[in-house]
């Protein structure tokens, strides 16, 4: 493998990381602070890639579009936790997982009724369509840089909430102790309502951006939501930080373990790798409550 | 209240709590009397699907309702159990060994050879997984259930991703046990046996180390029990049982390939599991029998047969919190109570 | 009274810079009540926690009947016969009393691995269990699940699963807690009659109860034994008052 | 009150089987055929083409034979072999169906098609044709109308070769049809591969595949991706402006009509082989074309060409013989010599009940209405036949 070859993987492979990392940090978060596992989480990201294609068609605008596309992902997000999920915070993990799980078949359905199975075209904006000449050799897409700045500034943006802002105290208060943070004075109703509608937001971006490079089809939420819990769990449930490290890992494992394997074997790598973490460390790489 | 029950009495209140399940076992009984009323044979084919899921819900339940551990690898399992069965029958068939192992089409050897190697692996993913809990054991297991499934994809001698037809004739030490009604009897009669097997292990010092270990860890630990080989014991016996089941599968469809691996099919094992009733040992059975119909009939309806399935499960979740036992009256953890 | 039944020495614990016990030594005698006094936040359940074996010290020993236990798994301690109740209650929620019990004798026997005789039905189980349940006095609610229990009825079973271990030393961490005042004495009464039986390590808030049991007290402050000695001698301790008093608590 | 409703439960199942047993006594009732595809799930795209292919075919025969109806009973195998394989024994034991049809994936019908012919009754499949069903396993209750499956490469192959391209890199999903394809690919191109890579099946991003390729400096790329994956693959081909460097091209069932839609722009100017065109010229085709536009406000895919052809295959069959399908020697012998106009024009059954037939190349470009549309650019092979037909001994395998 040439150097500009090894770099233009691993640009490949943060990216893909960056992309999972956008996917993981709603659902880490919703997992950590209201320990709920939500794997209808998915399912807001195929909503977000399905609505952001059908604004654009209807509006032709791009950014009204994705604005669209996001607010109404949230709104989604946040009707969900109102009507079904909001009973599901005591309950085990397990019927959290099945009625999400009964979401996702609930989602995938109406989809289909509404859209119907034809993959929905979803084009870029004309000046990212393309790619540009980063170095020698490597020609890369446009929208990927566009995906990986995105990204990155969602991490640095969570960062900044979470660690250094009053939000982000009631955030972290409200998934420490909830009578406690009552007691201050926290609505932790109102808080926890608002972080599953910025999670699902966040779902939605990653929806709508990987709806641009691949397809926009019913079930794009079932593969990738087996990636973000992958990403979760090697990360430490809860934390912002394990996830956009272990999203970053699995991104750049998974690119090279495909070029470099057999393909069995490559789309075995990225599970190996999750057992071993968790052999070794069984809370994650960044336990959050050690 | 008299300490010491005899064994009469003990016999009779396991049976005012498990009618429902000796019911259920009746009724199941009586489908190919059923399937020849009605004439339709295939009848038969649907419950030895329900019957055999059912076998691995109940053993999958041994470690998730009692135990507390979320395996999402017992299709993993399942899958060992069935590729063992076929791989030998695929060299016997080949008349080439398997290294030097020759092939065998005789269940009577590879029937116990598939539950050993099932208990093996079963013991060691299981000690790998242990360290873990809760949502990451969940995840670690789904992980192995993965590395399960392309493992067999790999093996492209025995058809890869194709997966593998039986074609060598399946037998039981030289009886033929492939007629549809005696196979699903049999499976039925696996099936009864596991219960039995299961609720004698709820009760017993085991099992009631491997609840209370699902209550309150911390508080076994302090009693002086170091929790660890109890649960690994308990993956590998649920592993076991279902290791059997998955050669009964690969009798009965006389077929096997990674779909029957993969980790959606472990999902829906967990889901009969709950959906039927964890709380109790046969619990899982409705589950099974329910998932499997209604996958089965409502497709009939509509091709958006996803919808009312995922509001049915949805509103069980959400409505019976014990499952569907529940609709017999609430259950208590069995192994709990000193009557 | 005869030589320690436990012995700890300059025992160190630090959680994330706070140290939560400071170069602590204390023992306990053979038939001994020994009651730790503190403050809040003075690194009570800590310590117990550290005996028991929850936690591992990070620095200092203990013997228990002078062997070093300090790297033992809690497993093994209570094996040993070093039983804890919790200041948290933390029993058995979906078994019943008896089972609870059962459970506590069950692991003191150690045969973990029967498969397929009923434990509930098993008189090598039910038998030592009732004795533990009566000793107790919650033989009318023997049948009754942890769950539907009052607190005050869960704080006596917490006592009935550590006497069910046959333990040499009884480690008790507040065993009157949210109690109100009738349970309370009751408890005391209790403790009263276990006292002659087994040596028991005690915190407890309740002075009441603390003097009227206790044959020696250590006075816990930040980590630190400040003070050891006779009800009495710490009653009238100046030291005592000042960091105790003073923490208002 | 508790048992009741617990009782009420089980009366409630025990009721279920009622709808399982419908149509259980048939003597000389209707003609059935099983049809059975993926409708849910991703892939349920592909299904539907295929179910709207063989009703307008049904529709076009009146939906009857010799004045007996031919009633057609829906399945749905989920994409899961083992899913399919019980559907398959439903309508065989359940509705008693004399054909069976339509399944999609190679091995989804490997697992489902042996209870079929047990019973004695007749697969005639719209679209998977793997290897095996086409030489030692072939069978004479056994039909192929739609291709074997290398059949979708060869032509291209052909193409590939005839184009001066000598250094080629092939894609393919690592499933059995991604291999076959791959055997298809080379058995007529001949040529040096750059390299042959098979990908996970249903993966999703293809941007370290494509950089491995443009390292390889390849003359030609050649991919095997149906469903979802081909829209993934060609639009992150495109984005990468790879489409101007290197020629990308592929066989049957990538880029149709079925995906087209999602690839957008970026497909335009891709050549692909075909066996079906929407612009060949035959009168069949012109009226199939305009009546599943009329019908289903689409244009067709090849997928539904082949299974409009399969079913008006099977109508002619019967028609033959005067709808008595209860006579199985009468109704293979029919199949065998079957005479239909088929869309995509020429069409034969070879000896092993797999066709000959003609192998096309098309490109995408946009027509008269602004839609993507596969062009018709000519005729590559006549009268292509699939290479397994000598392994196939239909009189042994009685």
């Amino acid at each position: 493998m040439s150097v500009s070859l090894f770099i233009e993987q691993l640009l490949n492979g943060v990216q893909f990381g960056v992309m999972l990392f956008l996917i993981s940090a709603g659902l880490t978060l919703v997992f950590g602070i209201m320990n709920l596992i939500n794997l209808a989480h998915g399912s807001l990201y195929m909503m977000g890639a399905f609505l952001a294609a059908a604004f654009v068609k209807i509006t032709g605008n791009y950014l009204a579009a994705l604005a669209l596309a996001l607010a109404l992902t949230a709104l989604i997000g946040y009707v969900m936790e109102k009507l079904v999920l909001q009973r599901f915070y005591h309950r085990s993990h397990l019927d959290q997982v099945l009625v999400t799980f009964g979401l996702i078949l609930v989602f995938n359905d109406i989809v289909r009724l509404i859209w119907g199975v034809v993959p929905v075209q979803f084009r870029l904006p004309e000046p990212f369509s393309g790619s540009v000449q980063l170095i020698a050799d490597v020609q890369y897409p446009t929208f990927r840089l566009v995906i990986l700045a995105v990204g990155l500034l969602v991490a640095l943006g969570l960062y900044v909430i979470v660690v250094h802002t009053r939000i982000g105290m009631w955030i972290r208060a409200g998934a420490s102790n909830r009578p406690m943070a009552s007691a201050l004075g926290v609505d932790v109703g109102l808080v926890f309502s608002a972080v599953f509608a910025a999670g699902s937001a966040l779902a939605g971006l990653a929806g709508l951006m990987a709806g641009s490079i691949s397809s926009v089809q019913v079930g794009m939420g079932e593969p990738v939501l087996i990636l973000a819990l992958v990403v979760t769990v090697i990360g430490g449930i809860g934390s912002i930080r394990g996830a956009f490290i272990a999203a970053l890992l699995i991104g750049v494992v998974d690119t090279f373990g495909r070029v470099l394997l057999p393909p069995a074997l490559g789309s075995m790598v990225i599970f190996m790798l999750m057992a071993i973490i968790l052999a070794w460390r069984p809370k994650g790489l960044f336990p959050v409550n050690a | 209240m008299p300490e010491s029950s005899s064994n009469s009495t003990s016999v009779l209140t396991a049976l005012k709590q498990a009618w429902p399940a000796v019911l259920v076992l009746i009724l199941l009984a009586l489908v190919p009397t059923i399937s020849q009323v009605i004439d339709n044979p295939f009848i038969i084919r649907l419950f030895t699907r329900v019957v055999i899921f059912a076998i691995v819900a109940v053993a999958l339940n041994f470690v998730l309702g009692f135990g507390a551990l979320v395996s999402m690898m017992h299709a993993g399992l399942f899958g060992i159990g069935a590729y063992v069965v076929a791989i030998f029958a695929f060299h016997e068939y080949d008349s080439s060994p398997l290294w030097l192992i020759p092939g065998t089409a005789n269940l009577a050897v590879t029937i116990p050879l598939a539950i050993i190697v099932t208990a093996f692996a079963a013991a060691l993913t299981g000690a790998v997984s242990l360290r873990t809990s809760g949502a990451y054991f969940i995840m670690i297991t789904l992980a192995f259930n993965q590395m399960l499934y392309y493992f067999f994809v790999a093996l492209q001698k025995y058809g890869g991703d194709d997966g593998l037809q039986i074609l060598a004739s399946l037998e039981f030490a030289g009886v033929n046990i492939s007629r549809r009604v005696t196979f699903y009897y049999i499976a039925l009669c696996v099936l009864a046996v596991t219960l039995v097997l299961f609720s004698r292990l709820i009760n017993s010092r085991f099992g009631v180390i491997l609840q209370a270990t699902a209550q309150n860890e911390r508080r076994v630990i302090a009693l002086g029990i170091s929790p660890l080989r109890y649960k690994l014991a308990a993956f590998v016996i649920s592993g076991a049982v279902t290791g059997l089941a998955g050669a009964l599968w690969a009798t009965g469809q006389q077929f096997v390939s990674p779909s029957d691996l993969s980790w959606i099919r472990s999902a829906d094992f967990v889901v009969m599991a709950v959906l039927g009733g964890m709380a109790r040992v046969w619990g899982p059975v409705l589950g099974a029998v329910v998932i499997v119909l209604l996958e089965a009939l409502l497709p009939n309806y509509t091709q958006f047969w996803q919808l009312p399935f995922g509001v049915i499960v949805i509103l069980i979740v959400v409505y019976l919190q014990g499952g569907l036992a529940d609709l017999f009256g609430r259950a208590r953890q069995p192994g709990g109570g000193g009557h | 009274m005869g030589a320690p039944l436990l012995e700890v020495k300059t025992l160190q614990k630090r959680f994330a810079g706070i140290v939560a016990t400071n170069d602590l030594s204390l023992d306990v005698k053979a038939g001994e009540t020994h009651a730790l006094i503190g403050p809040n936040g003075a690194g009570k359940t800590t310590l117990i926690a550290q005996l028991q074996g929850e936690l591992t010290p990070d620095g200092g020993t203990i013997l228990f009947n002078g062997r070093d236990i300090t790297r033992e798994p809690a497993h093994r301690r209570a094996h040993l016969g070093i039983a804890r109740s919790f200041q948290i209650t933390s029993v058995f929620p979906q078994f019943t009393v008896l089972a609870n019990v059962a459970l506590a004798v069950q692991a003191q026997q150690g045969h973990g691995f029967r498969f397929f005789r009923a434990a509930c039905d098993d008189p090598s189980l039910t038998r030592p269990a009732r004795e533990a349940i009566d000793q107790i006095g919650l033989s009318d609610r023997a049948h009754v699940y942890a769950e539907d229990l009052s607190h005050g009825e869960r704080r006596q079973l917490e006592l009935a699963m550590a006497l069910a271990m046959k333990p040499a030393l009884l480690l008790l961490d507040e065993p009157m807690a949210g109690m109100g005042r009738q349970d309370g004495q009751r408890m005391t009464r209790i403790l009263e009659g276990l006292k002659k039986n087994y040596a028991i390590l005690l915190v407890e808030h309740d002075m009441d109860a603390v003097f009227a049991l206790a044959d020696r007290l250590t006075v816990l402050v930040a980590g630190r034994a400040i003070a050891t000695g006779l009800p009495d001698a710490i009653r009238s301790d100046p030291a005592v008052k000042a960091a105790y008093l003073g923490h208002g608590s | 009150m508790r048992r009741n409703k617990g009782l009420a439960a089980i009366a409630a199942l025990a009721g279920g089987f009622g709808v399982l047993s419908q149509g259980a006594v048939a003597q000389q009732g209707p003609i059935k055929i099983g049809y059975v595809t993926t409708t849910s799930g991703p892939e349920g795209v592909i299904g539907r083409d295929m179910v709207d292919g063989f009703k307008l075919a049904m529709k076009h025969g009146g939906g009857k034979s010799a004045g007996r109806e031919i009633q057609v009973i829906w399945g749905d195998d989920q994409v899961k072999p083992d899913v399919g394989r019980q559907v398959v024994d439903k309508m065989i034991e359940s509705d008693r169906v004399h054909i069976v049809s339509g399944i999609i994936f190679s091995n989804i019908l490997l697992a489902s098609v042996k209870p079929v012919l047990d019973a004695g009754a007749f697969y005639v499949s719209a679209n998977a044709g793997p290897s095996p069903l086409a030489g030692k396993q072939c069978h004479p209750h056994f039909f192929g109308v739609a291709f074997q499956n290398d059949n979708n490469f060869e032509g291209l192959g052909q193409h590939v070769r005839e184009k001066g391209f000598k250094k080629v890199y092939f894609l393919a999903p690592n499933y059995p049809a991604g291999k076959d394809m791959a055997a298809g690919f080379k058995r007529y191109y001949k040529g040096d591969m750059a390299a042959e890579v098979f990908t996970s099946f249903g993966q999703l991003d293809y941007s370290a595949e494509i950089a491995q390729l443009r390292a390889a400096k390849p003359d030609a790329v050649v991919i095997f991706y149906p469903g979802g994956m081909g829209i993934n693959f060609v639009k992150q081909y495109a984005q990468a402006g790879m489409m101007s460097q290197i020629p990308l091209f592929t066989g049957a069932g990538t880029v149709d009509q079925t995906t087209l839609p999602a690839i957008g722009d970026a497909a335009i100017g891709m050549f692909t082989g075909a066996l079906w065109s929407e612009f060949l010229d035959n009168p069949a085709n012109k009226k199939f074309v305009a009546d599943f536009e009329a019908d289903y406000g689409r244009i067709p895919s090849g997928f539904a060409s082949a299974s409009y052809d399969t079913g008006r295959a099977i109508q002619a069959a019967l028609d033959a013989i005067g709808g008595k399908i209860e006579d199985k020697a009468a109704f293979q012998k029919a199949m065998e010599n079957v005479k239909f106009d088929a869309v995509r024009g020429n069409f034969r059954f070879n000896k092993n009940h797999f066709p000959v037939q003609d192998y096309y190349l098309v490109q995408i470009e946009k027509d008269a209405k602004g839609r993507n549309v596969a062009g018709f650019r000519g005729t590559i092979l006549k009268d292509l036949q699939d290479a397994y037909g000598g392994d196939c001994n239909m009189a042994a395998a009685k």
